[in-house]
């Protein structure tokens, strides 16, 4: 099993996260795993992405110049990105900031309106856990509940109600793709 | 129509790199705009520091170059050497003057180069991320003092105006704030005032200016223009230091 | 008459112009612009003194007064 | 089996320094390591009797280390390239005074402030000795984040060992990536004693001295011979490892992150049916001359591939003597090379 | 027979190798004796410049280190670190203290790390043949200011005392001279005030002695010592510039 | 002819310097360089507009040449190996930025503090880029005091031709003896003008940004591959004397002091049947690969000797191939080689 | 008695032991010691008053005094 | 024509002096010359160095093992450089500070009472003179009218009495050899 993926976004969307939730949940399903941030001022106000590579080989190279995966969290992200994408590849695509649609036919796009379903849950921050449910759901790179796991190792577990919250946010992006 | 207040022509038309609300910004306006007001943009050649104003070469209308952390002011001497009928200034943050480059800034504040420095304190290492600075706060969170500085193992917070005005030579040393109007026009006259003293020849000219950092902060530029009032500037007195009419 | 032009694209949003402005006619508009940043933007243009506190505190000299 | 931990690189070498016992930290900011040097505040802090200190430049912070190695404590400092060739005085200072202690270098695009992005420009500087003299750092390549938690403890260990500065030689690719890591135990007792030459209390015993100079030649001599004979000591410590080495086409030669990516490469090449073999240092100095050397003899071609104009090519060639072919494929300024790349240069040689 | 002067017993037998009439030889006794009469010798770890005194390991009875030039101050942290229970001082030249390991100093007297600094002002480089200090005086002829100092160009000497003495955390700060007994008896009990200070963890003091270099100065022992007392402690006042008694 | 003066060899170079039409010096003292610093002083501070600074260290007067440099005036800085080691970050900046400026190392015993006679324990340190990143330097080596003249006007030229920091490799002993020396008419029109990019007043030009680094990878590599290109230009720049190489039994390859002792040693064998060639690099980067691969075509026994523990020797390890065997005598700490030694380990190799 | 004990081969024959003794009894000696220095030496001794100024001021601790 | 000289003695003496004007009246005469000092710290008090090359061949090391010729100033020069001097080598040393007599048997020795004579001449610094003259008188490297050249180039020439009083000197020193 291999996915290499590649998540994008604005910097306070918070994709370092969902790349280290992926991260963590294959480690703790015994798989092989790799993140990788960009960094840098660069980063500053501008946008943020990280790599995550999912395996059941022993990762050799962390860089992924053509993802698998792209979890695309805005537009510029997806401009970005979209290219890059193998053939026969996945987009995860944030309809909510997204107003084009995706041009390249070889490709799979889910559509998630993060945004929107993290708005309805009354905090528009865990708009990434939404699209995070939907990648994870798609891919089954890692199973639901072990990124379940690897929130509760990774948030402060004294934050009950976030870490709820998060699931519930995880559960709803599941949705669009299991219906 | 007038204009009341327009972009100063020293400014190139790149937009700014610094986060929201940062002062960065500001000093660079005001820096601008006493080349304008002087008329000396075009015989100026400015220092970027490293630091988050590395990328002033970016921001303004005249020849510069980027120093090496907390040499700006070595480079500085180098420069007017060759160029002395050229204006110089560095522009320099806590880090880059008063850790890595103490030795530069005091020597070339000692020789009485006659260069200009804009020293921006924001108490902490803005561009590397939140790092603590010797302007750094007692007891203020930093990456580098997660637990607050403290003085006992970390000293106090240097207050650089203060140390260099025992030397003899400088001519000019003031220390300013921007988080009110009134702040920010005291600044420009202290700005001017630096470069004017360079113009005539006066010797060396320093100022110290107060500048937040919300984004290292992790406060809103609302919440850090506060801080900056209520903390920084108890511990860091605005006002003339130093300013010697005939510099012998 | 002062008419205040603000440069919504170099406007970051830090907010800063409407806490000096003696009018209080400096508010921070809903819409986003290009980098995604909710702009400054003047109300009731007609209250304004031409004071340009506004454009000295602005950071990304995106304010211009002109009278 | 221990816990796996996902662990940031820069976190990983400071949480590895600690778990191998290093009270002592003496480091200035610079990306990209700037989380090393925040963790080991957050560590060191909380430890009763421990020092993290922010020095006031890469200089004070190394002359910092060869004041604490001299009074036996386990210390380390880390830095990226610029703050590293500012250390340059003070590690030739460490080295000829016999003292151990582990600096980290996050490499990062050069030369001058250059970039902030994973490059290998400072593999001279890290071999040949950045400073004056003659001296040599025992030098440590990571290319996982395991590796440099495992190397951090070697680098500890064998400064110990040969009273010599050690370089934990990374790059900013190692230092931002999170991998999965294990700590395995570690037995304090096993860092040798150094009551027998570091300064303290002199009761009872006749004053040391610690003195990295001798205006006499012949006395000078004396030290650097005795440098000389570490160095060739040192040599059996050399480590690599041989991937696909039984008959290739094309032989390798890469450390640290680019090693990894050519693994990639060679999983890519063996599906074109071209058969690609890898040798990667992990100790570039002692360097694993005799290997390459052998290999040389059942080869015809090798390709050096690294983050820089090319510097290791250097000691390949050395070691090669002209047997076979040497070759060199690098990008700079921060550029990572990618599989791809090293595929179409080895497609590119074998034609 | 009682006996009313003898080495002190913090002295090696080595000869010093200093030349005739320098006072580092002075200097270095009253540190010797300082360390007999508060019994830390062997609890002391000493830290030579690189400068005339880079000898100084020769020379005393206690652990010693020789620092690279300038940093003796962070030598002196890292070792202090390691060993908070030993007594730590550094003996610096005023090329090693006040020139190229100005950041150093500041940086250590700054954060108040519990050490003992004996700064030995002889406005000269010694060790490398008479080249201009930061101490030089204005108009004083050395192999590079072959035409007398020049303030215009050079500044003016650097009061070392007067600087650090603007920043919070030092402890105690001294200037003494050597050129008559009643000075030797004041600078005697400076410098024993200052290694007392570290053994009651009073933190950071630092002596400065205004010293002799006959050969550089080219003048002979007798007419050096007159020279320091009509130049150099007209410049540079005797006196002490700081006592905390407590250091929060 | 032009007039002879029996020079010592610091005072030749700050001379050469001000021949060469130098006017901005600054330095720090250090042994055995203090001479040409003070003779700097001597000299430039009775030239009007020109300045001679005594910095505040090493690291300021690097960044002083910087400085001076970007704004167009030919600069020098001098220093021995400590206070090189120090400059290293300075001149990696200055490289990247490429400006022109000469460097001058009086080589010492090291490492440490060292000692303070002759050593050339540098040379990795000079040829190989002490600081980080890729960049190199226009090494040249004399090994007279006509030459300390001769190479210090040519570091002027080749800095200014290439844009690129020049170091004059000297030792101890060079600097410290007298021989007499000629000064050529120098051409003050020769110097190429830096009007095309050094900074001054902008006036009717877009204003100009010196500026060594770049945060995005792709753009950095530009400029290193730039600098890459202006390395391999120079290449025609090298330099090398030969002697006796005609068909000799070894042939020893020495830079510096030590060639014109190892030149003793020819003398001296010659008497005794023995005929020992000699390649003498002027020029050690660029290097003198060719001559010297050239050469082991013919050659069975290489003897490098140098004042180090062996350094230029894997510059000739590179050159020769495998094609000859490369042998090493040394001396380190200060100590000079004499002729006796060499020539006894000629015959030792011989046997 | 007072007792003052010159070490000659320590003497560097700098001459301030004999600037402070406020008995003039400390001379420079004409004879040299092995380092070629005209080692100081005490005449008259029985006017010496002990108060140590010569030992004190000696920069090679060249001197000790005994009561 | 090859002389390698030594000439050793107290920081005080003037052997550097010496030896510079031998090398600049070797240059005058067209000869390849070499002068090399001893230097550093170790200087100070203690003893002083040099070696001078003179020949007719251009000079190749400038470092002297063995030379030809000792001028030894005072007792520790000679003990130190004596066992050095090749076989059939001179020494020319100086009586006034020098009580042994010379060891060796294998080479020649010139012996000068310099600081008498320079005693006698009113002026003990000249004492170097005075050896300088002997040996040239012995040596022949140069010639004397050179060194007397070289010595008005060296010295300041505003000073006439010291020149002539040094010239004196060489001549006095000269006459031990010529007698
Ligand atoms: C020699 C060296 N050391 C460290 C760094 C990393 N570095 C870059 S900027 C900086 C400090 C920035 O802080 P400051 O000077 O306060 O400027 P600010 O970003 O706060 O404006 C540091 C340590 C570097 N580039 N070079
Ligand atoms: C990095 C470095 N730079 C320069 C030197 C040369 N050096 C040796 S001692 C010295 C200065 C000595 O002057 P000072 O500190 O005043 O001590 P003093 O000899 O006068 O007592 C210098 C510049 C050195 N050894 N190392
Ligand atoms: S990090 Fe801080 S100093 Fe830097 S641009 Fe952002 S707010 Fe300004
Ligand atoms: S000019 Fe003055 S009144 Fe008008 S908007 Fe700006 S701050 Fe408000
Ligand atoms: S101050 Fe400037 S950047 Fe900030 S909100 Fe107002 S217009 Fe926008
Ligand atoms: S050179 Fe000066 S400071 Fe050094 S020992 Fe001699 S007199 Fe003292
Ligand atoms: S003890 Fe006093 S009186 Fe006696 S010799 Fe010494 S200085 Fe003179
Ligand atoms: S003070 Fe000491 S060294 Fe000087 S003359 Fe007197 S005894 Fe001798
Ligand atoms: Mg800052
Ligand atoms: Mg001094």
């Amino acid at each position: 099993m291999l996915d290499e993926i590649i998540i994008a976004g604005f910097g306070g969307q918070g994709v370092l996260l969902m790349g280290r939730l992926i991260a963590q949940a294959g480690m703790l399903e015994g798989k092989h795993v790799a993140w990788m941030p960009s960094y840098g001022p660069e980063m500053r106000g501008g946008t943020a992405n990280c790599t995550v590579i999912v395996s059941s080989e022993e990762v050799a190279s962390p860089v992924v110049p053509n993802p698998i995966t792209l979890i695309a969290m805005n537009q510029p992200s997806l401009d970005k990105f979209e290219p890059m994408v193998v053939k026969d590849g996945i987009i995860v695509v944030n309809q909510s900031l997204v107003s084009r649609d995706i041009s390249r036919d070889d490709i799979q796009v889910v559509k998630v309106p993060a945004n929107d379903i993290a708005n309805e849950l009354g905090n528009l921050r865990v708009a990434n856990m939404v699209a995070l449910g939907t990648y994870i759901a798609r891919s089954k790179s890692v199973k639901m509940e072990t990124v379940f796991e690897a929130l509760e190792q990774t948030l402060d577990k004294r934050q009950e109600k976030i870490i709820a919250l998060n699931k519930e946010a995880l559960k709803r992006g599941e949705k669009i793709v299991t219906g | 129509m007038k204009e009341v207040f327009t972009k100063p022509k020293a400014l190139t038309d790149v937009p700014f790199t610094y986060c929201p609300g940062c002062h960065h910004g500001i000093i660079h306006r005001l820096v601008a705009e006493a080349m304008d007001d002087l008329n000396i943009t075009e015989d100026t050649i400015g220092i970027a520091p490293v630091g988050c104003a590395v990328f002033a070469y970016l921001f303004f209308n005249c020849d510069m170059i980027v120093a090496a952390h907390g040499r700006a002011p070595a480079t500085a001497t180098g420069i007017k050497r060759v160029r002395p009928d050229n204006i110089v200034f560095s522009y320099q943050g806590d880090g880059d003057l008063a850790s890595i480059g103490t030795a530069e800034i005091v020597h070339a504040a000692n020789r009485g180069e006659k260069i200009t420095v804009i020293f921006v304190n924001n108490a902490i290492y803005g561009m590397t991320g939140g790092q603590m600075a010797p302007t750094t706060l007692q007891g203020q969170i930093t990456q580098t003092s997660p637990y607050g500085r403290d003085s006992r193992t970390m000293g106090m917070p240097i207050r650089i105006c203060e140390l260099l005005s025992t030397l003899n030579s400088p001519a000019y040393i003031e220390r300013v704030a921007l988080t009110k109007p009134a702040y920010i026009v005291k600044a420009k006259k202290a700005i001017k005032k630096a470069f004017q003293f360079q113009v005539e020849g006066k010797g060396f000219s320093l100022v110290e200016v107060l500048s937040t950092c919300p984004t290292n902060w992790g406060l809103s530029p609302k919440e850090a223009n506060e801080w900056l009032n209520e903390k920084m500037i108890p511990y860091y007195p605005l006002g003339e230091f130093k300013y010697v009419e005939e510099v012998s | 008459m002062v008419k205040v032009i603000i440069d919504r694209e170099r406007c970051k949003g830090c907010e800063l112009c409407t806490l000096v402005c003696p009018q209080k006619i400096m508010v921070m508009s809903k819409s986003f612009n290009k980098k995604s940043y909710h702009p400054a933007e003047q109300i009731n243009p007609e209250k304004c003194t031409g004071c340009a506190f506004c454009a000295m505190t602005c950071p990304d000299v995106a304010i211009e007064v002109y009278k | 089996m221990e816990e796996r931990l996902l662990m940031k690189g820069n976190e990983a070498i400071g949480e590895a320094a600690i778990h191998a016992g290093c009270r002592y930290y003496f480091g200035y900011p610079i990306t990209p390591q700037s989380e090393l040097i925040a963790y080991m505040a957050k560590r060191l802090l909380k430890i009763e009797g421990a020092t993290f200190l922010q020095a006031e430049s890469e200089i004070s912070a190394i002359n910092m280390v060869y004041g604490a190695a001299a009074a036996g404590g386990r210390v380390m400092t880390s830095s990226s390239s610029p703050g590293i060739s500012l250390k340059q005085e003070g590690i030739s200072y460490i080295a000829c005074a016999e003292l151990p202690c582990v600096v980290v270098n996050v490499m990062r695009g050069g030369p001058g402030l250059g970039s902030i992005q994973p490059a290998q420009g400072d593999y001279f500087q890290a071999t040949k000795g950045g400073g004056h003299g003659d001296y040599r750092l025992i030098v440590l390549a990571p290319s996982s984040v395991q590796e440099l938690v495992d190397l951090t403890i070697k680098a500890f260990d064998l400064a110990d060992k040969y009273r010599n500065p050690a370089m934990l030689l990374a790059d900013g690719l190692l230092g931002q990536m999170m991998e999965p890591v294990q700590f395995k135990e570690f037995d304090e007792k096993s860092i040798p004693s150094k009551e027998s030459w570091a300064l303290g209390s002199s009761k009872g015993r006749e004053p040391r001295r610690i003195v990295p100079f001798d205006l006499d030649p012949v006395e000078l001599e004396k030290i650097v011979n005795r440098l000389k004979q570490k160095y060739q000591d040192m040599q059996k410590e050399v480590e690599y490892e041989l991937v696909n080495i039984d008959n290739p086409d094309i032989v390798i030669v890469a450390y640290g992150s680019i090693a990894r990516i050519a693994k990639t490469t060679i999983q890519m090449a063996k599906k074109e049916g071209i058969n690609i073999g890898l040798i990667r240092p992990i100790t570039l100095f002692p360097f694993p001359y005799k290997v390459i050397e052998d290999t040389a003899d059942n080869v015809d071609k090798f390709l050096v591939t690294e983050m820089s104009l090319g510097q290791m090519i250097e000691d390949v060639k050395i070691a090669v003597k002209g047997k076979a072919e040497v070759s060199f494929y690098g990008r700079t300024g921060g550029v990572v090379i990618s599989p791809v790349e090293i595929l179409e240069e080895v497609k590119r040689l074998l034609k």
